[in-house]
């Protein structure tokens, strides 16, 4: 195989991976509009929330230290050594519920039955106010996230990859970051025990019916509210998750927030409903936008990726307006 | 009553003739091989049990759907493929089964729009008010009015529609549809889900308005009593068949069509 | 309670469907007009010009075509940043090109340009609706933004991609450039916003408003009985976007000077638009101002309050500013989902009422 | 400059002249206010007199007139004065039978009806009316398939009428100019009490002179703005709408429909305003009952600003020295509560405001006055073309109707019985010369059959019917109607009839007031079904006890009166009702009929029976009968012994 | 209601006309920091810097020549709007000098600024041809620039390849910005002089993904690889290239690509990675004990105190030191304690701070010695390379200050700021 051809395959691999990184953003949107239709913009804070929230927890910061600082004039910063990472991510998920709990108490259930727009506006609003919230508690400063998985490329893969090239060809062998299988496979037990969760439990089939049909989930007596906060602590366990990911990558911080915007061609490529449409709208994005870097990106000046995704996903949507895997929708009077 | 005699000399030519509809949604068959005319000044009623095609009926004729098989001659002549739209500019108007109002807009807006296809002036116009748009937009405003006037709807013209109680929404559909002026006013379930009075003043501007505005009107309407008091003649559609057509004595001692009724009762 | 309604009658259908049928409001809406006109012009400085009023005005003319967009037509777009970024490029490069040209010409021009653009991405929106149409407004946000930073003719090929704002003037008085004063940048901005406002009152009171409002209310049956909607869609898109495109010019040429895209005409700004859209209120006018004023205002009110009056730490104040807008908005949207035109209409109606509680 | 002509064609054409362009006649119509100035009225009604002299309307001819307050039925009025003809106004809700009375009677020719319903009655009647030739119609709606033969489209005969114009461009002129201040101007039926209704012939210098007197007593002038709401039958309009608003030159405003009124009178904020006690009453109960919706602290504040005024607002009205804090306190109370309020009832631009017909209850009459509303009370009747006394500003009564009006001669005969004479004094009953006699004597005074005296303010004061002022057993006084309007100034009392002539003690019918009941009952979580439910309810029943006997310890303060306490009382199971004949139309208790009807009940109240069923013949709205029954409790009330006055005289 | 209505709105207005309070000190050096959004931890460090040395002024010396320092500070999120703001609250209260913080408020302000008379101090940023005091009278961007700082780093690179740059292969990986692109023109000057290949990679804000220009980079195997970055891109681009295994010691950053911040999130593999730098490194100065004595420990310090000695608290600190000895020479020069704008700009023309001036101050070599002048406002143009030790988490200057391609750079300069000269119809400056 020549080299070309072997970094055709490599950037395609790659997209696959970033894309699997996306995905794990817009599974946090499409569960939660799935059950409750909102779009929730605030997925992306919620992601970095719960990454500073872990960090924090592992490092034994002390939260609003700043804010009792400048309040009482004291110096705290930390209270110890911090914890095992295992607890830390127990207690950021703790932490996710209850935050559930309080965005279903103060917000949802006052906004029930308002315009999808309002909704979304509303998700917009709790994202502003996450993230004053989250660096009020734990500072603006950029945090390492070290839950101790690898990274870096494959040695292991390179090598493979090297002799596939032709003989006497310069190739170095194909790139893959471990970080990014890890996310992978992490992706995929994410997907299987959401499967799980909904198909075996009681709570999970009460969230599949929510999803089928509000009203006749009401008549059967299923608890719209209590659904929801499940439905947004998934997410909030969803988003931590996608935190740990991105945040293993570039650090925790305030731009974390901004990997929603990743999340939106997939979502409108894979359909707002479809677990599955996320997972394969992701790839697509992926490959695509990195494939379209490659080919083409370096002829009009590069930095391409950001638009693309999206032109992409509207090239789809001419075809499916109601995305890959949504909902048909059928035009009556 | 003699009225029958001074009706039948109103009744016209054909107006709209729909020949051997045939309309399938994936395989589904809605409506097989449909013909029947609507003549000019007539009421013409269609009939027929629940899910018998009716609405598809309408819809095609209101362009919404394309069928597969058929033609609609209007005015004599044949309609080529067409969207809504230009078939509203034709003269077809229409309510719908389900209330199909702008529910953000106040009834006069409502009737405003129904007038859509008779304004004419330009976006540079319109965006300086004075002058043309106004003239237009007064003008129009008084023909609505004496709408208004006609459907005795004066107390709610300002109200948003979405207030309105359901038998009032009925009324400004049927006030947005006549502020069309069309020469053809299809009426979909008109009177559907009304109380015996709402039911009696909607009989009475349905006729008012196929005599005062010499409207020729087609209708669907599950209220037997009603369609046999109202309508010139009926077509009876089946699981997207014609059963009968006919004038209403006719159509009632229709053996194919007391089974069809007899077999869903109807509702 | 201030209202005399009592003997304003009206008697024919031109007083009946103005405006302001309303005396009182008559006379209000004049005399906020003669404070901004007459008043505010001799006692503005350049710190309530350039953080106050200009931005205020800037917005409250994209909030103005948002509006129609999304609050008219019911298309969501946030690809107001693309937008505006399409105005001020065009803007400069018509700066540049004909330096002698009266900046009001500019920036309308800058408008119908952004007015093509406008169709070319409203045109997605005959098959694709709600957030569908939404995200894929990113991609004409994305893609205009890219192309801004990629193609150095858009900025004359300047070192830096940035573009600078040289100075113009209207009948020889400089309303853009560092030498401009105030007065002349803030009465600039205002005549164009007054003056458009009274055109989207026009054009969303009459047929077309109508037609958009029916497409956003029942699409279907809009068309039936009449309505094109690729018309109704393809107008809304175009003049949404040719005021989002005098916003972006006076963004860039009037308040700011000098702009680069990625991070004057990013994504952030489409959101705040729809921020001020929504929160002022869908399908108003007035709503368009409200939320402007509230999106622009609240964080200088908050950040003067916290810094200045209560001399917080600057990023303690920053971070409590953002929590407090969300919370804002989140309140807002519970207490009121219509917007503050909602919340005016209520208020002006318990008005006429009082002191009758309903 | 003072207008002397002395027929209505001759002050249209004056005003066309003089006022020109000035709005004349408003009516809302599609929408807005259609507007028609005093030239624009003068050319249609010329346009319908010519019509309907092509028509073959002559001098003496009579057009009837049917329908609510239009524009051109006020203009038919005008066209049939044009020709020397005699407008007959009839009241638009009377049943066929009635009207066919009135048509009959009148001999009336030509018909100006408003609408379908109208024709289709003038239609009903036609067989019975003889002398009915044609029928002219203003409203077209329903009627296109009607039998052309004597129907006329308003329009058409207008457009007959210019045609004729052109033919004859003199006739018009010169048949105006034949008519004279001494024609007979109009017949107007009374509703009457009793029996058939009486044709009140009156001149056109009857109501001319009289709207001229009056509008100088109380300076009107042609900016004032006034809404026809009231039954164009009725006097009080004709000389309101009609008689005044063409010498004064006023506009003159018709509502769109009976069920706009209120928004119509909000909208045009009449200048000039006249509505019977009741509906003073009504906008007084809707005021209390919205009021009661409201939040705490506006109630607090709306309470605190109506005892300011209470206290000060009358004086504030009569431009009396008030001290700096109470005048500034009022002026507050204008702004957050009196102009608001006044606003929301259309009573903003109110310079005055005439009340009569019964006594208003003086916390009514305060309550507007109060508000700074300038309303006054007047006395009168159709035989008078309205004006016997009026109240001159800054000496204002709630319990007194005022001085004699300018031109008016006032005394009291033997009988306490109050009479009049003056230039409005009708000419006779069309057709029935010994009423006339009995009611205009030979010097021309005339009996009001109302009971009154002179009180100390130098102000007539009326006490009731002077037939139905009876005497108790014992031989003391029985006003009935005092009694019941001191009962009926309750809120939640509608109506009230007494009974005591030839008796030993007083008992009372009472009408519950629905609207104010209903809303009681549903604050305090009462249900009921139907207003018999709501009327027989024991919590309501207790209601009224408790009024009855305040009713009655003010009665017992009176020495005159204290033997009208109220002993038994019942509240009736249905609303006493004109279409069942219990009232008038303008809602006039009918107690003959009454005590017909309701014997069964009567007796029962003067035995010691606990309850007592009756079964009564209603119709309905659609004109159909039924029957309704019921048993009604009937409750005793605590009587108090007079308190015997000791004064220090 | 009305009453209140309008009460409202005064307070309202009143709330908006109050801008950071009036300093009661003389000397008000207004701060535009930004410590929240996506480059908020970097901002933060560097403006606790410049708020902590004049915390020190105040402490120890009393302010400046006797009169007291007020750094009012103003949150602008890096984003112009609210620079925009910012600065016009703050220009009324007698603002001496503004130190932007960003490329794209600079631009902003320069017209603004320079319309108004007060002198903008874009240290290391903004526009590069400022340097041309002729055409810029109130711009000053000493002591080095974009220019210099891409020429020395080609010089470094040219060191470490034995003077030879024939045929190397060089990528920029840059900030899809004003800011990024700035050393474009520059490198490609050099290219033509030295002979080296160039490729861009542009990284689009925020720069979170990298993914296809690292794979780009490690197809192309360049010899080195530079940096122009800001915030989250410069994390991301360290990580991925330590992740493609690219030799750290041949990728190097400006000095806004190297500071603590960047290099951590890549733990031990960041380490040799380099930066260009016009300042000294770590905190083993002795004014360091002066802040730690007056500052810190009176719990006087801006933000939580953490950042002390690090690269950009270095950079904030030595910027405010800068505005300082202006201000003083100002002092001098106008023979006034209590200095306005205009005299603070004289005072920045005229700064001269020998080797000398810097150890009084403290500062021993801590940077080279500057020597503005009317012509010149980019000062000496001098850097130095540093080097990331991950094993002592701190950075170390493997290189002496050493001066830019003067030959390249000084006619970019005078190109540039002749165009913003000709389109802003400004005539240059005699400066003889």
């Amino acid at each position: 195989m020549s080299p070309d051809f072997l970094n055709l395959i490599e950037v395609i691999l790659n997209g696959l991976m970033a894309g699997i990184m996306y995905a794990l953003v817009a599974l946090g949107f499409v569960l939660i509009f799935k059950a409750s239709g909102i779009f929730n913009y605030a997925q992306g804070v919620m992601a970095l929330f719960a990454a500073l929230t872990l960090v924090g927890f592992q490092t034994g910061q002390v939260p609003f230290a700043h804010l009792i600082n400048a309040i009482f004039g004291t110096n705290v910063h930390h209270w110890g050594d911090g914890m095992n990472t295992f607890l830390a991510i127990l207690l950021t998920m703790g932490v996710m519920i209850l935050f559930a709990w309080l965005v279903e108490r103060f917000v949802l259930k006052h906004l029930v039955n308002q315009e999808p727009i309002i909704l979304f506006m509303a998700t917009i609003g709790l994202a502003f106010f996450m993230e004053g919230f989250g660096d009020l508690m734990w500072g603006a400063d950029i945090k390492n996230m070290d839950v101790g998985l690898p990274s870096g490329g494959s040695f292991w893969w390179e090598d493979v990859t090297k002799t596939w090239a032709a003989e006497g060809a310069e190739y170095y062998g194909m790139y893959i970051d471990v970080l990014d299988v890890w996310a992978a496979g992490i992706a995929i037990l994410l997907v299987i025990a959401l499967t799980l969760f909904s198909q075996y439990t009681k709570t999970g089939r009460a969230l599949r019916a929510v999803a089928d049909d509000h009203q006749a989930a009401l008549t059967v007596g299923i608890s719209l509210r209590s659904i929801w906060v499940v439905v947004w602590s998934i997410a909030g366990f969803v988003a931590l998750v996608a935190g740990i990911m991105w945040g293993s990558k570039s650090g925790v911080q305030f731009s974390l927030s901004l990997i929603a915007l990743k999340a939106l061609p997939v979502l409108i490529l894979g359909g707002f409903t479809s677990i599955p449409g996320a997972i394969i709208g992701g790839l697509i994005i992926g490959v695509g936008e990195k494939l379209f870097e490659y080919t083409i990106g370096g002829m009009i000046g590069g930095a391409t990726e950001n638009w693309f995704a999206y032109v992409l996903a509207l090239f789809f949507l001419m075809f499916r307006p109601q995305g890959l895997f949504g909902e048909r929708i059928i035009e009556r009077v | 009553m003699s009225a029958s005699a001074d009706r039948a000399a109103k009744i016209g030519d054909t107006m709209l003739e729909v020949k051997d509809i045939t309309l399938s949604f994936g395989g589904v068959k809605a409506l097989t091989d449909i013909s029947f005319d609507i003549k000019e000044g007539e009421i013409r009623a269609i009939i027929g049990p629940n899910g018998a095609g009716k609405s598809s009926m309408l819809n095609v004729i209101s362009g919404f759907y394309h069928p597969q098989q058929g033609e609609v001659w209007f005015n004599g002549k044949k309609r080529g493929p067409m969207k809504p739209y230009q078939v509203a500019r034709q003269g077809i108007a229409r309510t719908f089964q389900n209330i199909a109002l702008f529910k953000g807009m106040s009834t006069l807006d409502n009737l405003m729009t129904g007038r859509m296809t008779q304004m004419k002036t330009n976006l540079f116009w319109q965006a300086i008010w004075k002058g043309p748009a106004e003239k237009e937009e007064l003008e129009h405003r008084e023909r609505v009015e004496h709408i208004i006037d006609f459907l005795g709807i004066q107390a709610i013209r300002k109200t948003p529609v979405g207030r309105l109680p359901y038998g009032m929404q009925k009324r400004v559909e049927l006030g947005r549809a006549l502020a069309a002026e069309a020469k053809l006013l299809l009426l979909d379930e008109p009177m559907a889900g009304m109380n015996l009075e709402e039911k009696e003043d909607m009989c009475r501007f349905v006729l008012d308005v196929n005599d005062e505005f010499g409207t020729t009107i087609a209708l669907i309407e599950h209220d037997m009593g009603v369609v046999m008091d109202l309508s010139d003649r009926v077509v009876v559609l089946d699981y997207g068949q014609k059963l009968a057509d006919g004038t209403p004595d006719e159509v009632r001692s229709n053996q194919a069509v007391i089974d069809a009724y007899l077999g869903v009762s109807h509702d | 309670m201030f209202y005399r309604e009592a003997g304003d009658f009206k008697t024919s259908y031109a007083s009946d469907q103005q405006t302001f049928p309303i005396k009182l409001d008559r006379y209000f809406v004049w005399g906020v007009l003669a404070i901004a006109f007459l008043v505010i012009p001799f006692v503005i400085n350049d710190y309530w010009e350039k953080s106050v009023l200009v931005p205020f005005l800037v917005w409250a003319m994209a909030a103005l075509g948002l509006n129609i967009l999304t609050g008219y037509c019911g298309q969501v777009s946030l690809g107001t940043g693309g937008f505006m970024a399409v105005g001020a490029y065009a803007c400069y490069k018509l700066m540049v090109a004909f330096p002698e040209m009266n900046m009001f010409l500019v920036v309308i021009l800058a408008g119908l340009i952004t007015a093509m653009v406008g169709i070319a991405f409203g045109l997605p929106s005959l098959r694709i609706k709600g957030f569908y149409l939404a995200v894929a407004t990113l991609a004409a946000q994305f893609f205009l933004v890219w192309l801004f930073n990629k193609v150095p003719w858009f900025y004359n090929y300047s070192a830096s991609g940035q573009i600078s704002a040289p100075e113009r003037t209207v009948f020889d008085i400089a309303v853009t450039g560092p030498n401009a004063p105030p007065w002349a940048t803030y009465l600039f901005c205002l005549i164009l916003v007054v003056v458009f406002a009274y055109v989207a009152r026009n054009l969303t009171r009459g047929r077309t408003g109508r037609s958009w409002m029916a497409i956003r209310d029942m699409d279907i049956a809009a068309e039936i009985i009449g309505v094109p909607p690729l018309q109704a869609k393809l107008s809304a898109f175009a003049i949404s976007s040719f005021y989002i495109g005098m916003s972006g010019a006076m963004f860039f040429a009037i308040y700011l000077g000098s702009a680069e895209p990625t991070e004057a005409f990013g994504i952030d700004k489409s959101f705040l638009v729809l921020f001020m859209v929504i929160v002022g209120g869908l399908g108003s006018i007035l709503g368009s101002f409200l939320g402007a004023a509230f999106m622009i205002l609240i964080p200088v009110l908050l950040k003067n309050i916290m810094v200045g009056v209560l001399g917080w730490p600057a990023d303690l104040a920053a971070h409590i500013e953002f929590l407090l807008i969300g919370a804002l908005i989140m309140i807002f949207l519970i207490a009121e989902p219509h917007g503050l035109a909602q919340l005016w209409r209520v208020t002006k109606e318990k008005l006429r009422l009082w002191p009758f509680p309903h | 400059m003072e207008n002397k002509a002395n027929t209505f064609p001759k002050l249209l054409i004056a005003n066309a002249q003089r006022f020109a362009n000035r709005p004349a006649i408003r009516e809302k119509e599609f929408g807005v206010w259609q507007t028609w100035s005093w030239v624009q009225m003068r050319d249609e009604i010329f346009a319908l007199a010519n019509g309907l002299a092509a028509m073959g309307f002559k001098r003496g001819d009579k057009l009837a007139i049917i329908g609510a307050n239009r524009p051109r039925l006020y203009w038919g009025m005008c066209a049939a004065q044009c020709l020397g003809g005699i407008p007959v106004p009839v009241y638009q809700d009377s049943v066929a039978s009635e009207m066919q009375y009135v048509l009959d009677h009148a001999e009336v020719r030509f018909v100006l009806a408003e609408d379908q319903e109208q024709v289709d009655k003038s239609l009903e009647i036609r067989e019975n009316c003889p002398s009915m030739q044609q029928i002219i119609y203003d409203d077209t709606r329903g009627l296109r398939d009607y039998d052309a033969g004597i129907l006329h489209d308003f329009a058409a005969v207008q457009e007959k009428g210019r045609a004729f114009a052109k033919d004859k461009p003199d006739y018009l002129q010169q048949e105006i100019d034949k008519g004279t201040g001494s024609d007979v101007g109009i017949y107007l039926y009374t509703s009457g009490t009793t029996g058939k209704p009486k044709g009140v012939v009156m001149t056109n210098d009857n109501i001319i002179i009289t709207s001229r007197n009056s509008i100088a007593f109380d300076k009107l002038t042609e900016h004032e703005e006034i809404l026809s709401y009231l039954p164009m039958a009725w006097v009080g309009d004709h000389i309101f709408s009609y008689g005044q608003a063409y010498v004064a030159g006023f506009c003159v405003n018709c509502p769109e429909s009976e069920a706009t009124v209120h928004t119509d009178l909000r909208e045009i904020g009449p200048t000039y305003y006249f509505a019977p006690p009741r509906l003073f009453e009504n906008i007084l109960t809707t005021v209390t009952i919205r009021m009661q919706d409201a939040g705490k602290l506006k109630q607090k504040m709306f309470n605190y600003f109506m005892d300011v005024a209470r206290k000060t607002g009358i004086d504030m009205l009569e431009g009396r020295a008030l001290s700096f804090k109470d005048k500034m306190l009022y002026k507050l109370g204008n702004f957050l509560v009196y102009a608001p309020l006044k606003n929301t009832m259309g009573f903003s631009r109110v310079r005055l405001a005439y009340t009569a017909g019964e006594a208003i209850g003086p916390e009514i009459f305060d309550f507007f006055r109060s508000l700074g509303i300038n309303v006054k009370q007047l006395y009168g009747q159709t035989e008078s073309s309205v004006f016997i006394t009026m109240q001159p500003d800054g000496e204002i009564y709630a319990d007194t109707v005022g001085v004699p009006a300018p031109e008016v001669e006032i005394k009291i005969n033997d009988d306490r019985e109050v009479m009049y004479r003056s230039p409005g004094v009708f000419h006779s009953y069309y057709k029935n010369e010994e009423a006339t006699r009995e009611t205009k004597n030979a010097e021309g005074w005339v009996y009001t059959g109302d009971a009154g005296f002179f009180a100390d303010n130098g102000q007539l004061k009326i006490i009731d019917r002077a037939k139905d002022v009876g005497k108790f057993n014992d031989g003391s006084m029985f006003a009935p109607k005092y009694i019941e309007n001191k009962l009926k100034f309750f809120p939640h009392i509608r109506e009230v009839v007494t009974f005591g002539d030839a008796k030993d003690h007083c008992t009372a019918f009472i009408n519950i007031d629905l609207e104010a009941v209903g809303n009681w009952a549903e604050r305090n979580n009462v249900p009921y079904a139907s207003y018999q439910e709501l009327a027989g309810h024991v919590e309501v029943y207790k209601m009224m006890l408790e009024s009855v006997e305040q009713v009655n310890s003010d009665l017992a303060a009176d020495p005159m009166l204290s033997n009208s306490q109220i002993h038994r009382f019942l509240i009736l199971h249905k609303e006493l009702d004109p279409d069942d004949g219990e009232l008038t139309r303008t809602r006039k208790v009918r107690r003959r009929i009454i005590a017909e009807k309701y014997d069964v009940l009567i007796a029962a109240l003067y035995s010691d029976v606990k309850d007592c069923y009756v079964k009564t013949e209603v119709t309905f709205e659609d004109g159909r009968k039924g029957a309704i029954e019921a048993t009604l409790n009937i409750q005793d009330a605590k009587t108090f012994t007079p308190v015997v006055q000791q004064e220090a005289a | 209601m009305k009453f209140k209505a309008i009460t409202a709105a005064l307070v309202t207005a009143g709330v908006l006309a109050t801008s950071a309070p009036a300093a009661l000190a003389d000397l008000v050096f207004p701060m535009l920091s930004y410590r929240t959004g996506p480059y908020g931890p970097n901002g933060t460090e560097f403006a606790d810097g410049y708020a902590d040395y004049f915390t020190l002024l105040n402490e120890r010396d009393g302010g400046i020549g006797g009169v007291k320092v007020a750094t009012p500070e103003c949150e602008t999120a890096y984003n112009t709007q609210k620079g925009v703001e910012c600065y016009e609250s703050t220009k009324g209260d007698g603002a001496l000098v503004y130190q932007p913080l960003s490329t794209g408020i600079t631009y902003q302000l320069i017209p603004k600024a320079t319309a108004d008379g007060i002198p903008i101090h874009s240290m290391g940023y903004g526009r590069t041809s400022a340097a041309n005091g002729k055409v810029f009278s109130h711009v000053f961007n000493y002591p080095g620039n974009y220019w210099d700082a891409a020429s020395i780093i080609v010089k470094h690179l040219s060191d470490v390849s034995d003077g030879d740059l024939k045929g190397k292969k060089i990528t920029l990986v840059y900030h899809n910005s004003a800011y990024g692109k700035e050393p474009i023109r520059t490198l490609e000057e050099l290219a033509k002089k030295h002979g080296y290949e160039l490729s861009l990679l542009p990284v689009d804000h925020p720069g979170q993904e990298q993914k296809s220009q690292w794979l780009q980079i490690r197809r192309d195997r360049p010899d080195f690889v530079m940096m122009w970055g800001w915030g989250v891109m410069n994390q991301v681009a360290i990580k991925e290239a330590t992740n493609i295994r690219f030799p750290m010691d041949k990728f190097v950053g400006v000095w806004w690509s190297g500071s603590e911040n960047d290099v951590m999130p890549a733990g031990d593999a960041a380490n040799g990675y380099k930066a260009v730098t016009f300042h000294g490194v770590g905190d083993d100065y002795p004014v360091f004990a002066d802040i730690k004595k007056h500052v810190q420990d009176a719990g006087k310090a801006a933000g939580d105190g953490s950042n002390v000695g690090s690269v950009l608290y270095n950079r904030g600190m030595y910027a405010a030191m800068l505005a300082a000895e202006a201000a003083a020479t100002a002092q001098k020069m106008h023979d006034t304690q209590e200095i306005t704008a205009a005299q603070m700009r004289d005072g920045m023309e005229n700064l001269k701070i020998d080797a000398a001036r810097l150890e009084a101050l403290g500062l021993p070599g801590f940077a080279p010695e500057i020597n503005v002048s009317c012509a010149d406002h980019g000062g000496p143009g001098l850097g130095a390379i540093q080097q990331w030790d991950a094993k002592a988490k701190e950075w170390k200057l493997i290189t002496e200050f050493t001066g830019s391609d003067r030959e390249v750079i000084d006619p970019l300069i005078a190109e540039d700021s002749a165009a913003f000269a000709a389109e802003n119809k400004i005539e240059e400056r005699d400066c003889s």
